[in-house]
């Protein structure tokens, strides 16, 4: 049972899937790894992406990337609102630690709870025409529902990676959890930067969601499952560094696939967590540490 | 292109610590003014106060610049950068894990300064040749002369008519110390600059001063009309030492 | 604060409770039973969320290793409940150690984060384990006992006997030596270990005590409802619930979890009969993030502020008559 | 010789490629006033954390009344008798200024006592200091003088041999620092052992009998502030070169 057969196409779907658990990570590197705002209902944003895509494909047969992409301000001016709440409730009272941990923990118990109401428990999917569909290159298997959701995570990865190290506010964005005050001696608002940064963190869950739903149907607590991942991915890339988030996602999507062939798919669930965990106890700079 | 800072009669402190009892200091345009005293006796609070990180509880700090009066106090550091005022803090306060480009790209935030950024590095890179050399190495993992000196880099990057320095010699060895201040006089030469320089290396300092006040206990203790006024000064060591 | 003698009091609770199995219907003490559970979580969690100032995220994972211990004794040799809630305690509150030794290298956020994965982990090996069901699950046979109404009659006053013990450990401790010097630790941790206090000794009594609690309030899980699947054992549910009692009353005293998880659990089990499980969920949602936002001290804290309030207003209204006068 | 209260032997330190401490030794004598003084970033700070176990030497030892203490946490060290305020006060802000100093009367104590008793203790500990009709405040809204005042009384509350003083007065006026030195003079007539780390010079120079320099992780001189004051390194170090 252990071909080469399976074994490249086990990586080769690690792979994909890595790449797209690379997108569902993105904004939570930027406003955990760059900003240190413990945002653990991040999945719980990317599960609510997948439902509005989901309910715009339905209604409006929108394919189910451009209606991410489409959505993208409107997640942004969400996010720009929820780090308003939580800088005048908590960071600017210092109280981030346990009572904003709280405030999120809150919050993604409650946007599970509001698609449930809407939408029921019931798993949804999208229908585009590539879903369902497979390109086969020799012995490698490749499912359209895997590999849109790939290169559509490394466009936004590779344009959130320009973006952070080429422009002015992305580099503002970059030094602002490092050294607050001396980002506002350069003459840079820290707040607006922050505002910023987190709309673009919540932005990409947008992205994230459409990826979710064309990978597979979608249930509303399905988010809590990728708090481990996420989180593993973010800690063990280094917070913050988009280079170390894309690596650890790409070894944590091969390590799930890899598990989820040779030992069993009911394992694959426990070795983001266990990732983590390790991480933690063992080091907790990641791959890329910052400093 | 006169620019002179004025503050007069500040007290201010943290919280309930009044650090800065009534000072007055003024910096007339292209001089080089140095704060002397020993840690702890309220320069880096007064460097803080005009650059609008500390809030004075009492009196005024003011900016004239071709003619005109901007009051500084109230203004967040942002907008005191906008004027052309640019601090480079004690202990550098680098963004330690990005390169030295994106150090001094940073410094360029200011809306004006975008303009000429090629310019400028060019100047900065000219000016302290190992940055050229270390621009895609991580800040903190330089040397802690080259540290001071990309951080004198950035300030300059903002273009400023006026630069404040805290303490750059806190943490070098004591060649560095001689050059960067040789540097600061350099760069303040060419560039035409304002300087107002807190440091508590007394006979390093009274090298590039133009004048100079020694400040005790949140107060002015002495005021040099020149440097040779400080140097010959009998009671610096005592100002120093606490005898 | 000292609320009027505890003790009498506590034992006028378990009378009453224990009457009131004979008279009300079975629906009842199936509610108070959930209550009561939500309570024993609440005030484990605040042992050291609110003493000790460590946020644990993977409350669930320690109530649910309560009722997998119940389910193996079960499934192995079936022995009485007086040992199987003792074996849950042992068998979490050694979890709970190895939990306090990760406040060695973590802190804040960190530590947060690892419980929640520590909980997964957890989960994914009993998914994965046949002996206790897998993600099938077990079933377990309960059988009436005398004396009692019915099963779930015995059970709720089970459970309250050990909601009003674990209240009353919580109580000893948030006044003890020891409280004291947990309270010094959630302060400044530093400060606390110059001032002497040993804390990575506290810490583990802490984490150690609240693991041991929310393993004997998952203990009697399985034989509440008589079928344990993972997916419903380490609900994430359980895990909200023990945040949000200890936060929306107030976690800075004992007191402060069992007024929240009385009021949000009744409030919580009227909803889901009046009106549906899932807006019951949003309502702990919304109370959660409203108190953390609005009133950080909780209902604990609010009635302090009144207290003081009323105070004043009276020391006014006295100043303004002999002013008068 | 009688041995002295506290006897740094060689000790070193460093945090990655950065020498905090190159083998420095200092002693410090039963119920002697020491000042420990330097320039920023010569180790003073680091010193001190490793006096009080908040962080580990490398190489050398820290003996305390003969005992080895080196390897010992700083809970323990505080047991045996060295305790320390801080630079930033650090008070337990949930708490009441005495109840600040019931932690260490508690916990530091070589014996258990009675609450009363502690109370009583604290009473009389919060009278020396000069904060008696603060007791019942809350630490948390203290102004920063008393913060002060309670880092110095919860030390002392500790019942120390040795108290570390860790510039209890950067940033306090004049008639402050005069107030905060009687306070220490009144300790140390007590029998108490000081070492006082402080910038403002003025009052090390007045408060030690015996002076220690340290300029960039070494010992460059030693001696009564007289001496110091005419010593040519000290005045290098800090007027520069």
């Amino acid at each position: 049972m252990f071909s080469i057969d399976l074994l490249s196409n086990a990586l080769v779907a690690g792979l994909l899937l890595g790449g797209f658990y690379a997108a569902v990570a993105l904004g939570l590197s930027i406003v955990f790894g760059q900003l240190d705002i413990v945002n653990i209902a991040h999945p719980a944003f990317v599960i609510l992406g997948s439902y509005v895509v989901y309910m715009t494909n339905t209604a409006l047969g929108w394919d189910p990337v451009l209606a991410g992409v489409l959505f993208t301000p409107l997640f942004f001016a969400l996010g720009v609102a929820v780090y308003r709440i939580y800088y005048a409730g908590f960071e600017r009272t210092g109280r981030e630690s346990l009572a904003g941990l709280a405030f999120f923990f809150g919050i993604m118990f409650i946007l599970e709870v509001v698609i449930i109401l809407i939408y029921g428990v019931d798993y949804r999917l999208v229908e585009a025409a590539y879903i369902g569909q497979t390109l086969r290159i020799g012995i490698i298997d490749l499912p359209y529902r895997m590999l849109v959701p790939f290169i559509t995570a490394m466009a936004m990865t590779g344009g959130i990676a320009f973006y952070l190290s080429r422009t002015f506010t992305g580099r503002a964005i970059l030094a602002v959890s490092q050294d607050r005050l001396a980002l506002e001696l350069m003459g840079a608002n820290p707040i607006r930067i922050k505002s910023l940064a987190f709309g673009i963190g919540l932005a990409t869950a947008a992205v994230a969601g459409a990826l979710l739903i064309i990978i597979g149907p979608v249930e509303p607590s399905f988010g809590r499952l990728y708090i481990g991942r996420v989180f593993a991915i973010v800690i063990l890339g280094g917070m913050g560094s988009i280079k170390g988030t894309l690596l650890a996602a790409l070894l944590i999507g091969v390590s799930e696939s890899f598990v989820q062939t040779f030992v069993g798919p009911s394992w694959a669930d426990a070795v983001a967590f266990s990732v983590l965990l390790l991480t933690l106890v063992v080091r907790p700079q990641g791959l890329y540490g910052r400093l | 292109m006169a620019n002179r800072i004025v503050v007069d009669n500040v007290e201010a402190g943290y919280g309930t610590v009044q650090v800065l009892h009534g000072v007055s200091v003024t910096v007339e345009a292209g001089e080089t003014v140095v704060l002397l005293g020993s840690n702890g006796n309220g320069k880096s609070t007064l460097i803080n106060c005009i650059m609008g990180i500390v809030r004075p509880k009492a009196g005024a700090i003011y900016l004239e610049a071709d003619g005109e009066r901007f009051d500084l106090v109230g203004r967040t550091p942002a907008q005191i950068v906008d004027l052309g005022i640019t601090l480079v803090p004690e202990g550098r306060r680098l963004f330690p894990a990005l390169t030295v480009e994106e150090n001094l790209m940073l410094g360029a935030f200011r809306k004006e300064a975008r303009a000429r950024i090629e310019q400028n590095l060019e100047t900065c890179f000219e000016a302290f040749p190992p940055l050229r050399e270390r621009k895609t190495q991580q800040a903190g993992s330089m040397s802690g002369g080259e540290q001071q000196m990309l951080a004198i880099g950035r300030a300059l990057m903002s273009e400023p008519k006026v630069l404040l320095i805290d303490e750059p010699s806190v943490g070098l060895a004591p060649i560095l110390v001689s050059r960067v201040i040789a540097k600061i006089r350099e760069l303040k030469e060419r560039r035409d600059l304002t300087v107002l320089m807190a440091e508590q290396n007394f006979n390093q300092a009274i090298k590039i001063a133009d004048r100079g006040y020694i400040i005790v206990h949140g107060e002015i203790a002495f005021e040099g009309k020149s440097a040779a006024d400080l140097q010959d000064n009998d009671m610096v060591k005592q100002y120093y030492l606490g005898v | 604060m000292r609320i009027a003698p505890f003790w009498p009091l506590a034992a006028a609770t378990f009378v009453i409770g224990v009457a009131a199995t004979f008279y009300f219907n079975e629906y009842y003490f199936v509610a108070g039973y959930l209550v009561l559970q939500g309570l024993i979580m609440a005030t484990a969690w605040n042992i050291l969320g609110g003493f000790t100032g460590y946020v644990n995220f993977g409350s669930a994972g320690f109530f649910a290793m309560g009722a997998y211990t119940s389910v193996v004794l079960y499934t192995a040799i079936n022995p009485p409940l007086f040992v199987v809630i003792p074996a849950a305690a042992v068998v979490c509150g050694l979890l709970g150690l190895g939990a306090g030794y990760l406040t060695l290298r973590l802190r804040g956020v960190y530590f947060a984060i690892a419980t929640l994965a520590m909980a997964i982990v957890l989960e994914t090996l009993m998914v994965n384990w046949e002996y206790v069901g897998g993600a099938i699950g077990a079933f377990i046979i309960t059988e009436d006992v005398p004396f009692f109404a019915s099963y779930n009659a015995y059970l709720f006053v089970l459970m309250l006997a050990l909601a009003i013990g674990s209240v009353a450990l919580a109580r000893y401790l948030n006044f003890s030596r020891i409280g004291r010097g947990l309270a010094a630790i959630r302060d400044d941790e530093v400060a606390a270990e110059c001032a002497g206090v040993p804390t990575l000794r506290l810490k583990l009594i802490s984490t150690t005590v609240m693991g041991a609690m929310m393993g004997v309030a998952g203990a009697l899980y399985p034989y509440f409802v008589t079928f344990v699947e993972p997916v419903s054992a380490f609900s994430l549910i359980v895990a909200v619930n023990a945040i949000a009692m200890p936060m929306i009353g107030g976690t800075s005293t004992w007191v402060g979890p069992v007024i929240g998880a009385l009021l949000l659990g009744s409030v919580q089990e009227w909803t889901k009969v009046n009106i549906s499980s899932e807006l019951n969920l949003l309502i702990v949602g919304v109370l959660l993030v409203g108190f953390v936002a609005l009133a950080p001290q909780g209902i604990v804290g609010l009635a302090q502020k009144f207290a003081a309030w009323t105070r004043e207003q009276r020391e006014k209204r006295r100043g303004d008559d002999s002013a008068t006068a | 010789m009688t041995q002295p209260l506290l006897d740094v032997q060689e000790l070193s330190k460093h945090f990655g490629g950065f020498t905090a401490l190159d083998q420095v030794s200092l002693h410090v004598g039963k119920g002697e006033r020491f000042g420990l003084i330097g320039p920023n970033g010569s180790g003073k700070t680091t010193m001190i954390n490793c006096i009080s176990g908040a962080l580990l030497n490398e190489s050398g030892r820290v003996l305390f009344q003969g005992q080895d203490v080196t390897r010992l946490k700083p809970h323990q060290r505080t047991r045996l008798g060295i305790a320390r305020s801080f630079q930033l006060p650090r008070p337990f802000s949930s708490m009441t200024v005495l109840e600040n100093l019931c932690i260490p009367l508690e916990y530091a104590a070589k014996e258990r006592s009675r609450l009363a008793r502690r109370q009583e203790e604290a009473m009389a500990i919060l009278e020396l200091i000069g904060l008696a009709d603060k007791a019942h405040d809350h630490s948390g809204g203290l102004t920063q003088i008393d913060m002060r005042k309670l880092e110095l009384a919860r030390a002392m509350a500790a019942k120390p041999d040795l108290l570390i003083s860790d510039e209890a007065m950067a940033g306090l006026s004049g008639s402050e620092v005069d107030e905060i030195l009687d306070r220490l003079f009144t300790l140390n007539e007590r029998g108490v052992g000081v070492i006082m780390i402080e910038h403002v010079m003025k009052a090390v120079m007045r408060f030690s009998q015996r002076i220690v320099v340290l300029d960039a992780g070494a010992k460059i001189a030693e001696g009564t502030p007289d001496e110091i004051v005419n010593n040519p390194l000290v005045e290098k170090a800090y007027l520069g070169e």
